[in-house]
């Protein structure tokens, strides 16, 4: 599918470029960046060059005949789902899943929290399949459409179930165990022995697991270590994820009291703390990222970045759509997976005696014997 | 007096205009982020049927209908509360906080008192609503008619002190202690403290807000405190002269604009929410604004607004839906709308209609957002 | 129109060596034609007054002059040759300077900083002020003004910030300076000093334009004396030829009744008693000291002083307007020191305000709910706080009638209405009920002379139906006209009191001034 | 104003001072805990120095500017793109003022020529840049997978940013340097140049200046559009000298903090820097204060801009008032 983005493109652009007094010829970089190419549009401004070549990432599935097509919707929390955290995790696996089966995908975006139902809704009524929920905050909003409408399957990411229901999988990651990992190996790599973590918020519970994780693994592997841990608590969740300039700040904050590992966590305000440790890369101060491989999603912070406490929310969504495909779906807690992401270019920063350390240590873990302690949120 | 019947029918217009325009050039934007698909007529299509989803989300099912009508709701009680203070003279920027501490209050009420019966128990709740508002609002028109400070600047900056408040008494003595919960919210309040349902889905606020906005037309234009209102809002020197208390209305002004946003977060928790959430207020500050505005400052026109502008936010999740567009162009069509509105030369200037009447005086045909109507409804 | 013949001290009677010239100059303001072909012009070393009523178009016609107005039609010549002024700025680069009636200084700005604004002088990008100072210095010794070049603005008094407008105009080398009602603001003395200056001025060979509605400063300064009426030259007259009579007369278009028709007053008891009365203005500075009066029942009691006395203030603080700071007011035996304006209304005060436009009309409003401005409250126009539409517009339509507004419809906002319509609406507002006592602060400033008449008569009535009236003008005639006493104000003090049947100007001229020689009378209980 | 200028500024370092010295630790000195407050509070005053400045320009003009976030906002989008699409940093910072100086010109378009009320017009900017910016970051940015062309690199002055405690002030990146030298130059344009005195007569008194021979629509144009330029500077503070990336309503309030501090400094550059560098320090403090895991409730410190703000505008210490003409539009007739 050719787009005509780019001619939006080219009218934002167009301003800029020209403020730039033409320095910048406006087709090429325009075009580097550009995923889909449609052939030269007639607008004058529109950057559009190079001939049509890879898939749209979002492309749209081709309409199968006969065969019923399974519809996977996906609703978000607060915000976009480009977010390169969690909504963007999970929305990526409900791509994959729904490719995987031939199935089509499409999203909503929630702006406002009082919408949930209402986004959830809109699925419902287009009688979809598989609906994804993103985010513990929609936990209320999807049990009641679940219980509604017991035909359809409903993912909830990171919704513990109390009491499970037929329709429903709860989708949820042991943070406290991939923080517990990050807290050892940051405990273990840390030369100063202060470290820290930059954290979104205490009151959504994944985030605050990771961080009280993260906690109880670094006294665990160093029960002298300085600790720092400050959570980011704002003015409602619309923001408290989004401020990566208050996450940077404290980073750095940090870095110059001597924390020479810092663990960032929960969506911008998280990515922050990366941002503000590549800054300091020079002290050699190390950062550790969340909930995907960040490695992969802040380029800007990969000479920096040891690890990430990963759960790894896109396979678990893939997976479980296509269990629905097959038929093997069931309601209830799911447990996705978590651990440490590859070292990559620090990979020399771990020894193989700590990377044998973390190996027992995740057994241990997966294995009940050893126990992080940390409560299911903040009481 | 055809002049007169000429100068209303294009004051009518002019919004219309307004509206049409804007989704003009939101949909030349909508095109524009469309997919490309030869020839010119169907790049169109797209955009027919983003609009058509936006009007399909917003009414196109008994459960869209409602949802468009629940959201009217809180938007026709700050609505009226930006007008409320237009009118007497103030400008109230604050909507936003005055909703929050509205809502914070008539929560605290409705979960902590549980032994009283439904008749007694949801008054109460609303009236703590309308009166946490109420203070909120006070503060900024007293503050403005004892020493002068503009209420824009203090609106301002109590929407954030309020924010601020909220986040520390959710995270602290007002937050749900339950096990379950585990974010910055009360617990729901009890049943007795709820509005009722009219329809399944459809609470009972919506006949209040009808009644509230009658009775704001009624005060405004058929009281006495209406008359000094009105004139303090005009001409505060004239209202001093007029044996007016100035200072007391202002402050009279901005406390009923307060009670009214305050009134909106209150019916948002016993009537949708059923408790007090962090966050929910925002963007009803500067919606509101848009609101009255575009109502020219009448009852009924802060009305239809709102039901427009809660039919766009209603509508765009359908919009996405279908098109799989970002939900902020419904707030560029609102700014677009606002732009529009208060610059009402550039509609006049597309649409060759002539320039407004200039009156002999200068003060009536002044450029303040009170509308040039005097009418009411 | 009449060119007076023969010269004076040596100026041509052509209209050759204008420096400034209008050449029917003419202005629209919607329906009203402020100017319509104006033809006026001004010499080198000549003093022209252009004489008119409040609205006769003079202000327009030097806004235009100045740049500050585009006209319509017609032309401007500087020296003989057309110019097109666009702005201020174009008229100060011909040499035209202007004092405008509202002073245009930055209150905030020193002396210096004002008269540079616009032509800063400068040293590589920063403002240097210190060659400035030493000019504003050296030019005021010149012309004999002393002001201190670093003061600040908004710690000098009128006069001195008069001087201060003069002087920037001379240092931007105004060949023709125009001074719009230059004395409004001044005591008789410091409008002496003032001409005193403009003479001086004239004589080293700057035109000067003189704008006014004073008769007698106009024939003590002019030479030449120019007449507007209804935004159109009336006729143009030396001083030599004119007589305070004539020039009234051509400035109205017909004579006027200076001799209000009234009977005796016949006073009764006291009802309007004030007792040293201490009121402070909006920059708390003393504006009222120590006031005593008191008005009777079937008085008229005139209040004369050059404006910015505290006659202001003193109406404001009797109507409860302005708070007071000691003293006591009485309305009969009742005091209403503490009064809110309501209380006094209802007491039977009623009030004829100065600035009818800020205080006594809602424009955007209709002409009948102004007409209940003072009585909304009460039955029959409210009920338990409800308005009564029907009560309103009965009344308005027999106000109407009665005060003969025009247009007759109550339902016309009163924004719409000329200026002494909207009078005619206050008036009859305020005595269409039962009034014990009525202030009335310049009720015929700025409106036409059929309305000056009717006013005049609605005062002499209220006072012949029983009520105290407290009269405060600026017009002299009108005061000794209409009122029965007449008090003088200097300096927030009554400095004296006349008989108006037996006062004359000069009298009462030399009491505005500061009382010199005169025993302060003290005021009648 | 010089007296509570000062009284700003000994605040500022009062509470510096008296932080470092509660959160000293025995492994951490007194000295680095408050060169890193120092840091931190400078790096939080910045963007509120710069919209304060771009206030300051306007109101002093006698054109009242709520729309601070709103021009900081798409300035930070406009910046973000700019150095995106060409990967040249310097043209992120000129993009990003020219953004600026667009909403800007709007705001100046509509409420010097079209005379609408100057709050209604920043109405409509806050609204519209949250819009465009929010849409344009998805419809664009995400479509195009652009990336950030990272951050301006810290510029340091040999020595003096190796010394204790203050080191921190000769280490920073070139838009806070920036930030610290517009102080000084605004104040000497507005207070020491004809220009100034212009712009402060045209934010006074308007119909004076007309009077003296000058624009005042010009001149409240070239005030509001360099404003906007100096908006425009604060936006680009957050995509490219924060963090790297554009986030939608990432400026977060700051636009709002940022006019409290002109409020605050009472309309003069030196007070707004000091406003911005006392709410930069109770920042500063609180994030400080959590290290060391010493709970100081967020919103507390959060509320404390916006509460001085009114509490000083009420008047109950040291009252401060607007330029006379803020909030009027000016008609030549």
């Amino acid at each position: 599918m050719r787009t005509r983005r780019n001619l939006l493109f080219g009218l934002a652009a167009l301003p800029i470029l020209a403020a730039c007094g033409g320095e910048a010829a406006p087709a090429a970089p325009a075009a580097k960046a550009e995923p889909t190419k449609a052939p030269a549009a007639p607008a004058p401004a529109a950057p559009t060059t190079a001939p049509a070549a890879a898939a749209a990432p979002t492309k749209a599935p081709e309409p199968t005949v006969a065969a019923k097509v399974l519809k996977v919707g996906l609703v978000t929390d607060v915000g976009k789902v480009d977010d390169k955290s969690f909504n963007e995790s999970a929305w990526n696996g409900a791509k994959a899943g729904a490719a995987a089966i031939k199935g089509e995908s499409k999203y909503v975006e929630t702006r406002d929290p009082n919408d949930y139902k209402k986004n959830i809704q809109q699925f419902v009524s287009e009688k979809y399949d598989v609906i994804v929920t993103v985010g513990f905050l929609l936990g209320d909003a999807t049990i009641e459409a679940a219980k509604a409408n017991p035909t359809i399957k409903f993912i909830g990411v990171d919704q513990f179930q109390e009491k499970p229901v037929e329709n429903l999988a709860g989708l949820i990651f042991e943070e406290d165990k991939a923080g517990f990992m990050v807290g050892v190996l940051s405990a273990l790599v840390s030369k100063s022995g202060k470290v820290g973590a930059v954290l979104a918020t205490d009151v959504v519970p994944p985030v605050w697991r990771f961080g009280e994780g993260f906690r109880a693994g670094v006294k665990f592997a160093k029960a002298d270590a300085d600790l720092q841990i400050v959570y980011h608590s704002d003015v409602g969740p619309e923001k408290t994820f989004d401020d990566p300039e208050w996450g940077k700040a404290t980073a750095l904050s940090m870095a110059d009291k001597g924390v020479d590992v810092i663990f960032g966590a929960g969506g911008k305000t998280g990515n922050g703390a990366l941002y503000g440790v590549a800054e300091r890369k020079d002290k050699g101060v190390l950062a550790i990222g969340v909930d995907t491989d960040q490695y992969l999603t802040v380029p800007e912070a990969k000479a920096v970045l040891l690890s990430s406490g990963m759960k790894i929310i896109d396979q678990g969504v893939s997976d479980l759509i296509k269990a629905v495909s097959d038929g093997k779906f069931k309601g209830g807690n799911v447990n996705g997976k978590v651990g440490l992401a590859p070292f990559h270019d620090l990979d020399s920063k771990v020894s193989a005696e700590i990377k044998t350390k973390l190996e027992t240590i995740r057994k241990d873990l997966d294995a009940g014997t050893l126990k992080t302690n940390v409560k299911p949120a903040k009481g | 007096m055809t002049q007169a019947v000429r100068a209303r029918l294009i004051g009518g217009l002019i919004p219309s205009l307004a509206i049409v325009t804007a989704l003009l050039i939101g949909g030349v934007i909508i095109w524009a982020s469309g997919p490309r698909i030869d020839g010119p007529w169907f790049g169109i299509w797209f955009v027919v049927e983003a609009y058509q989803a936006l009007i399909e989300g917003a009414f196109g099912s008994r459960a869209a209908t409602i949802d468009t009508v629940l959201r009217m709701v809180p938007y026709v009680f700050t609505g009226l509360a930006v007008m409320v203070g237009f009118r007497g003279g103030m400008f109230n920027i604050g909507a936003e906080g005055q909703l929050a501490v509205g809502a914070l209050a008539s929560a605290w009420v409705g979960f902590t008192v549980t032994s009283l019966p439904l008749v007694i128990h949801l008054p109460l709740v609303l009236l703590t609503g309308c009166l946490a508002g109420a203070i909120w609002g006070g503060i900024a028109g007293l503050l403005k008619a004892r020493t002068g400070a503009h209420e824009v600047i203090t609106t301002i900056m109590l929407n954030y002190v309020g924010g601020q408040l909220a986040a520390y008494l959710l995270n602290g003595v007002l937050r749900d202690r339950s096990p379950l919960n585990v974010i910055a919210q009360t617990p729901k309040v009890a049943e007795t403290a709820r509005l009722p349902d009219l329809v399944p889905g459809l609470h009972s606020g919506v006949i209040l807000v009808i009644g509230v906005a009658v009775l704001v037309w009624f005060v405004l234009w058929k009281t006495t405190t209406g008359f000094e209102l009105r004139m303090v809002g005009i001409n505060p020197d004239a209202a001093s002269y007029a044996g007016v208390n100035v200072v007391r209305r202002m402050t009279w002004a901005m406390g009923v604009s307060g009670m009214l946003a305050g009134l909106a977060g209150a019916v948002q928790v016993a009537g949708v929410n059923y408790r007090s959430t962090l966050g929910f207020n925002v963007g009803y500050g500067f919606d509101s604004i848009a609101i009255a505005l575009l109502g020219r400052n009448t009852v009924s026109g802060v009305v239809l607004s709102s039901i427009l502008f809660a039919a766009l936010r209603t509508g765009a999740t359908k919009l996405q839906f279908r098109t799989q567009i970002s939900t902020d162009i419904i707030s560029v069509i609102q700014a677009l709308v606002l732009l529009m509105i208060a610059a009402d030369q550039i509609i006049r200037w597309i649409y060759r209609i002539g320039p407004a009447q200039t009156e002999a005086d200068p003060v009536a045909a002044s450029t303040a957002p009170v509308a040039d109507s005097e009418s009411g409804r | 129109m009449t060119v007076g013949g023969g010269s004076v001290l040596g100026i041509p009677p052509s209209s050759e060596g204008y420096v400034l010239e209008a050449r029917g100059l003419t202005k629209r303001y919607g329906s009203v034609i402020a100017n319509k072909e104006v033809q006026f012009g001004v010499r080198r070393g000549e003093i022209v007054a252009l004489l008119g009523e409040n609205g006769a178009g003079k202000t327009t016609l030097m806004n235009m002059l100045f740049g500050m107005t585009a006209p319509d039609a017609g032309s401007v010549l500087i020296d003989g040759g057309p110019v097109r002024l666009q702005s201020p700025r174009d008229a100060l680069a011909l040499g035209i300077g202007m004092v405008h009636q509202h002073f245009m200084l930055v209150p905030p700005f020193t002396v210096a900083e004002n008269i540079a604004l616009g032509v800063e002088p400068s040293r590589r990008g920063i403002l240097d002020l210190s060659d400035l100072e030493a000019q504003i210095t050296a030019l005021g010794r010149r012309f004999g003004i002393d002001i201190d070049p670093r003061a600040l603005v908004k710690d000098l008094s009128v006069g001195q910030q008069q001087r201060v407008e003069i002087i920037k105009a001379l240092y931007r080398g105004a060949r023709v300076l125009i001074l719009d009602e230059p004395t409004a603001v001044l005591t008789p003395q410091e409008a002496d000093d003032l001409f005193k200056v403009l003479r001086g001025l004239a004589h080293e060979g700057t035109g000067i334009v003189f704008i006014s509605h004073k008769l007698r400063e106009v024939l003590d300064v002019a030479h030449r004396i120019v007449v507007m009426r209804r935004g159109a030259v009336a006729g143009e007259v030396l001083p030599r030829d004119a007589t305070p009579e004539s020039l009234a007369s051509l400035m109205v278009g017909r004579d006027v009744l200076l001799r209000v028709e009234k009977a005796p007053s016949v006073p009764g008891n006291p009802v309007i008693v004030v007792r040293e009365l201490v009121v402070n203005d909006d920059r708390r500075v003393r504006a009222v000291d120590g006031v005593s009066l008191s008005v009777r029942t079937g008085e008229i009691v005139g209040v004369a002083g050059v404006q910015g006395n505290g006659q202001t203030e003193l109406v404001e603080a009797i109507t409860g307007l302005r708070a007071t700071q000691s003293g006591s007011l009485h309305l009969g035996e009742r005091d209403l020191t503490r009064a809110t304006v309501r209380e006094r209304t209802d007491a039977g005060l009623a009030h004829i305000p100065e600035d009818r436009q800020r205080h006594g009309l809602v424009l955007p409003f209709t002409v009948a709910q102004n007409m209940i401005l003072n009585r909304y409250y009460r039955l029959p126009f409210s009920r338990w706080m409800v308005m009564q539409a029907k009560a309103m517009r009965d009344q308005a339509r027999d106000l109407v009638g009665r005060f003969d507004v025009r247009p007759a419809n109550p339902e016309a906002r009163v924004g719409s209405l000329s200026g002494g319509n909207k009078q005619k609406v206050i008036i009859a507002r305020e005595l269409s009920r039962d009034v014990r006592a009525l202030v009335a602060s310049q009720p015929t400033r700025g409106v036409d002379v059929g309305s000056v008449v009717f006013i005049h008569g609605a005062l002499i009535a209220a006072r012949d139906a029983g009520a105290a009236v407290l009269l405060v003008s600026a017009e002299l005639d009108e005061l000794l006209a209409v009122s029965d006493r007449i008090l003088v104000m200097f300096r927030g003090r009554i400095v004296g009191e006349v008989e108006a049947a037996t006062a004359t100007r000069e009298e009462i001229g030399l009491l505005m001034a500061g009382g010199v020689g005169r025993v302060i009378v003290p005021a009648t209980n | 104003m010089t007296r509570g200028r000062f009284a700003f500024i000994i605040g500022c370092i009062g509470l510096l001072i008296g932080g470092a010295e509660v959160l000293r630790s025995p492994d951490v000195s007194a000295s680095i805990v408050a060169a890193s407050m120092l840091a931190t509070m400078l790096r939080f005053a910045t963007p509120l120095t710069l919209g304060a400045l771009a206030g300051l320009l306007c109101e002093r003009s006698g054109v009242a500017n709520i729309a601070i976030e709103g021009m900081m906002l798409s300035a930070a989008f406009g910046a973000f793109l700019g150095a995106a699409v060409t990967k040249s940093l310097l043209i992120g910072v000129l993009a990003g003022m020219a953004v600026g100086v667009a909403m800007a010109t709007l705001h100046a378009w509509l409420s010097v020529s079209l005379r609408v009320d100057q709050i209604v017009s920043g109405t409509v900017i806050n609204i519209m840049a949250a819009g465009i910016t929010g849409f344009l970051s998805t419809e664009v940015v995400r479509r195009q997978a652009l990336v950030g062309a990272g951050l301006l690199p810290a510029l340091r002055i040999p020595v003096l940013a190796d010394l204790p405690v203050v080191g921190p002030v000769f280490q920073q990146q070139p838009i806070a340097w920036m930030a610290l030298l517009l102080v000084p130059l605004t104040h000497l344009v507005i207070f020491h140049t004809p220009w100034g005195l212009r712009l402060r007569s045209v934010g006074e008194l308007p119909r004076a200046a007309h009077a003296a021979g000058i624009s005042v629509i010009r001149t409240r144009y070239t005030a509001v559009m360099i404003g906007g330029a100096i908006a425009g500077i604060g936006g680009a503070y957050f995509t490219l000298e924060s963090v790297p990336a554009f986030e939608p309503l990432m400026t977060n309030g700051r636009g709002f903090i940022a006019l409290a501090a002109l409020i605050f400094g009472g309309w003069t550059p030196a007070g707004a820097w000091a406003a911005s560098l006392l709410f930069g320090a109770a920042n500063a403090l609180h994030i400080n204060a959590q290290q060391f895991g010493i709970p100081v409730p967020a919103q507390i410190v959060g509320m404390f801009p916006y509460l001085l703000t009114i509490v000083i505008l009420a008047g109950v210490i040291g009252r401060v008032s607007p330029p006379a003409a803020v909030g009027t539009p000016y008609e030549a007739d």
